[in-house]
């Protein structure tokens, strides 16, 4: 299953690329419209792209009146992304988005633009959890020391699925000024610099939660989609890779199945998992692991 | 929308800038002031790159290295290929009565293509050095200044003028003709409205420069129509 | 001030490294031996180096009858890099190395291949602010979800110094077997994909604390190198870099020499926050920044 | 310990393998067995190499393109420079009577360096295929054997082994002959001992490959001497 990330695709202008993707996935909805932050918010950096939008968005009342319902008229199911500054904040948007046709909530708990509600992650998939019975999807930051603990107490919370990762946080300087490239100063990195990083992420999540996980960071090949996969993710979202190549999700499709038949997997849905299946040696195990140091001849 | 991969026709110097000579491949040209996005090879995002010329079976761009990316677009070679993805945005329009182009640096980059399209107009064309006014060769009926005149100093009225420059040199032109139609700039990450990057002031508010522009009225502030429902908070 | 990244060499197997060097910074000691995780404990992965090492170390007892004498004959001054998995162990450490010539004890708070004891940051610093006189400097981790609140419970606690910033987490896959190349799984992420997150770490230390910072993170050349001095680093420390490259300190201190002259500094150290001139903007307060748009002629 | 800049002479296949021979520059070509970290451009660690033949002015290095850095290696172009630290390590003792080298695949690296300082001897080399045995070729008076055959099938007593190849291959070897001497491979970030990343079991702990190697004597379980202070616990 492929689908955007949130915050990379306007399918309302670009409907043709939202057609081909099994969901799409809105830009952060908010209580309140907001601008976003002053430009730039934008700088390509080290194999990454940071950015400072700022979670600009029309507020929840005008994404349900204006931009919801044609959205549903698209095709894919919608999945709506939604933030805020506090529980009470996502709650009120659950209490709305419940009596739509949206097919998921996606919280986002971790754009590092805005203020970061990390600690209160349980807290706000509890208020959420009060509000709807539409599946929730946490969206979490890598930049926690244990994410797979967070993830943990956003399952005993009630989330359905979680959504790995968003971006984490980084500076490009301007090389003649030496000054911040972005109006924000920092900004958050995504592409493939990111793409480790996701993989550790929803490796340690899918054995903490054993959860849906949407997988995303730095894909950009059927292959990236794959490992995604075989670390645990039950769906790929595509990010950054759509703004240098919108026909991502049909090629990735395809090499996606392309990759998992290379590797034996019937389906890509097959792989699922599938780096975990040994277990990672412990500490001071070095004889068992020596096996992987053997070269064929 | 899907990106084309274009193969490089050839890269030719044109004072300090590279004229990227690109297989037109599926695409088609569109309107002048429409831009492309261009991948350069290693990086993550493309760049936007106004289209400067139309031959039959290529498009090619004028670019301006000064930095990563534009050096990397520079540095193509014959042969070599390129993702593409447009053309995007919303051009010149070109029904006008008396057109002047109105260029600064890199500026003068779509105007060979819309001076062709509107029947070779005059244009008035300003440089840092006399290396960049190389460039004023692309353009037919061509005027140039070199710093520290500047191309609005020459502007008489009476013109339905078309601009495209450096920032404040539009300002300025805006200020002078509040008709003309200015071309802008912002750094882009996608060019199709998908990353809300380029968001600018436009008519008092943020807006993405990709879908309202990147070709405005003069008077931007204030001046633009009411945005369409769906961008209405960019 | 250029250093090596604890970790990243060993000044007695390679003294004429160690030599070129401002500082010498050790291999993270702990209070008992450890001989560190099993092998496969490296592999390149995108723009990145991962590795799971495992604080391997000969105890604090060996290295100060064994280590420490002959690394204090090298000439530079000796930063020992101290870790543990409680405040206590730490504490322990700082007693021993008090009665030494070591010139700066480093605080590793962040090695994410042991367990991470960050949220104790603070105890930990106040903990060896108890039992030693000597600068303590507190190694952070970027993967926090607000570092720059960290560096200021450090900073209060008696830290004289941030070293910024460790690995984050990063997992990498094996092509043919879809399995982690190394043995525990993930491991820490160095090297360029780390340049921008370290940057941002920096940028928001030096702005909360003010304390003298030595900053690391994918540092190649001499430009990287100012970048983080105009961020606010007072010292750089060289990682990943030293392995490809061992005359790196010679060449990254010419060319920030170099560097440094280009954008009008006398000296690099008076390139120091920078970065920093300008406030950055305020969220929607897009006219001043638009300046940042204009393009010369 | 600076590494070098070296320039491409020439990259020759040899069978699946690619021979990039290099010019020597300021660098000594060191002992056999002994290796250089080549750097493969555009990633961010380089790779041990065993130097394979050391003509005169020129370092020359058999690649096996297994992964992305020797892929990247064996596809430098001839004027390319590349970035060379070494020697580094240990090398073969050799001071042998009668000398027999052993060899499995790509082990069969430094043979062709280690045969002309023994003067030729006997070598006795295992490949997978023959394609891969073209690399024969390097070694004088060899024997192949291809699989399923194992070189240690026709290993007769009475001779110093010296061996190079997998560590299957490399194990039974040291059983069988409990004096050889085995050039052992791991991952390797930097060969001087700054990273701990090779670390593999000697003498029933863990030590750093590059610095108690590469070459070791056959009974590696316990019977390596115990290790200098400085690295005891590495
Ligand atoms: C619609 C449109 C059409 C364009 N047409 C052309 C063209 O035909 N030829 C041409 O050479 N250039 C054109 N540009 C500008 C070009 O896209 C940028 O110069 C390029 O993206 C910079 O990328 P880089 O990696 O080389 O530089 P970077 O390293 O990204 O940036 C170098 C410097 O330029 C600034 N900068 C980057 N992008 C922009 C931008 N778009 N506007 C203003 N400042 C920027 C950065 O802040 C930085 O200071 C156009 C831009 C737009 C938006
Ligand atoms: C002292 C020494 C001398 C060597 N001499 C030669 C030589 O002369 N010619 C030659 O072709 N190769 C030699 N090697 C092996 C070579 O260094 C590795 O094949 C190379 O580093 C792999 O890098 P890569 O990026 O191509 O592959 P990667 O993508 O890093 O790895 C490809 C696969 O090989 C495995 N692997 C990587 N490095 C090693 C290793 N060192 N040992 C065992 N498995 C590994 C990985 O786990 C992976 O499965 C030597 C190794 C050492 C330690
Ligand atoms: C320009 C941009 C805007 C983004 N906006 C949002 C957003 O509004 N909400 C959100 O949850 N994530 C947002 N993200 C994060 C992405 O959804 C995704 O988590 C991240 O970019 C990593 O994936 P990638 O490397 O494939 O881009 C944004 C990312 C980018 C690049
Ligand atoms: C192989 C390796 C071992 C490391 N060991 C330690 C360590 O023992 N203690 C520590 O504080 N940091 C350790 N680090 C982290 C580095 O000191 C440094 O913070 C990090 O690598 C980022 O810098 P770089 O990108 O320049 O390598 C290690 C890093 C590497 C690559
Ligand atoms: S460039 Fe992405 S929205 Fe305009
Ligand atoms: S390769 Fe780095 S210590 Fe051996």
């Amino acid at each position: 299953m492929i689908l955007n990330a949130s915050g990379c695709l306007d399918p309302l202008v670009a409907p043709d690329v939202a057609r081909r993707l099994d969901a799409v996935v809105t830009k952060t909805v908010t209580p309140l419209p907001r601008e976003g932050n002053a430009p730039v918010r934008i700088a390509e950096t080290d194999s990454g792209l940071l950015n400072s939008i700022g979670l600009a968005n029309p507020g929840i009342d005008r994404f349900l009146a204006d931009v919801l319902p044609p959205l549903l008229e698209l095709g894919p199911p919608v999945w709506v992304s939604v933030g805020g500054f506090s529980a009470a904040d996502y709650a009120r948007s659950c209490t709305r988005l419940d009596a739509t046709a949206a097919a998921v909530v996606e919280l986002n708990l971790s754009c590092p633009n805005v203020a970061a509600p990390e600690d209160e992650a349980a807290a706000i998939v509890a208020a959420a959890r009060a509000e709807t019975d539409k599946p929730l999807y946490a969206k979490l930051s890598p930049a926690l020391p244990d994410i797979a603990a967070v993830a943990g107490a956003a399952a005993e919370a009630g989330a359905d699925g979680l959504s790995l990762v968003n971006t984490i946080r980084g500076l490009a300087l301007d090389p003649a000024t030496l000054r911040p490239r972005l109006a924000t100063g920092t900004g958050g990195l995504s592409g493939p610099a990111l793409r480790p990083v996701a993989l550790a992420a929803v490796h340690a999540c899918f054995r903490a939660t054993g959860l849906p996980i949407v997988g995303m960071g730095g894909v950009e090949t059927g292959r990236h989609a794959l490992e995604l996969i075989a670390a645990g993710a039950s769906a790929v979202a595509l990010g950054t890779v759509l703004f240098a190549d919108p026909g991502a999700p049909d090629r990735v499709r395809a090499e996606l199945a392309e990759e998992a038949a290379l590797h034996g997997f019937g389906t890509p849905a097959a792989a699922r998992g599938a780096s975990h299946e040994r277990v990672a040696a412990a500490v001071n195990g070095p004889r068992a692991e020596r096996e992987r140091l053997r070269l064929k001849l | 929308m899907s990106p084309a991969r274009l193969r490089v026709l050839g890269v030719e110097r044109v004072g300090p800038y590279a004229l990227l000579r690109l297989g037109r491949g599926p695409l088609d040209p569109g309107t002048p002031g429409q831009f492309f996005m261009l991948r350069p090879p290693g990086l993550v995002v493309p760049r936007p790159m106004s289209l400067c010329l139309a031959p039959p079976g290529e498009l090619a761009f004028l670019v301006d290295p000064v930095g990563a990316g534009t050096r990397a677009l520079a540095g193509l070679e014959r042969g070599d290929g390129v993702h593409v993805v447009g053309p995007l945005g919303n051009g010149f329009r070109l029904d006008v009565q008396r057109p002047l182009l109105l260029g600064g640096g890199i500026g003068v980059a779509p105007f060979p293509f819309l001076s062709a399209r509107l029947g070779r107009p005059p244009a008035l064309l300003g440089f840092r050095t006399a290396q960049h006014a190389e460039a004023a060769a692309l353009v037919p009926n061509a005027e140039v200044v070199l710093e520290p005149t500047l191309v609005t100093e020459l502007l008489s009225p009476g013109f339905d003028v078309l601009a495209c420059g450096p920032e404040p040199m539009l300002e300025a032109v805006g200020r002078l003709e509040p008709a003309a139609q200015l071309a802008w700039e912002a750094p882009m990450a996608c060019g199709f409205g998908a990353c809300y990057g380029c968001a600018v002031e436009i008519g008092g508010r943020l807006a993405r420069l990709c879908v309202e522009g990147p070709v405005l009225g003069g008077r931007v502030r204030g001046q633009i129509p009411a945005m369409a429902g769906k961008v209405a908070a960019a």
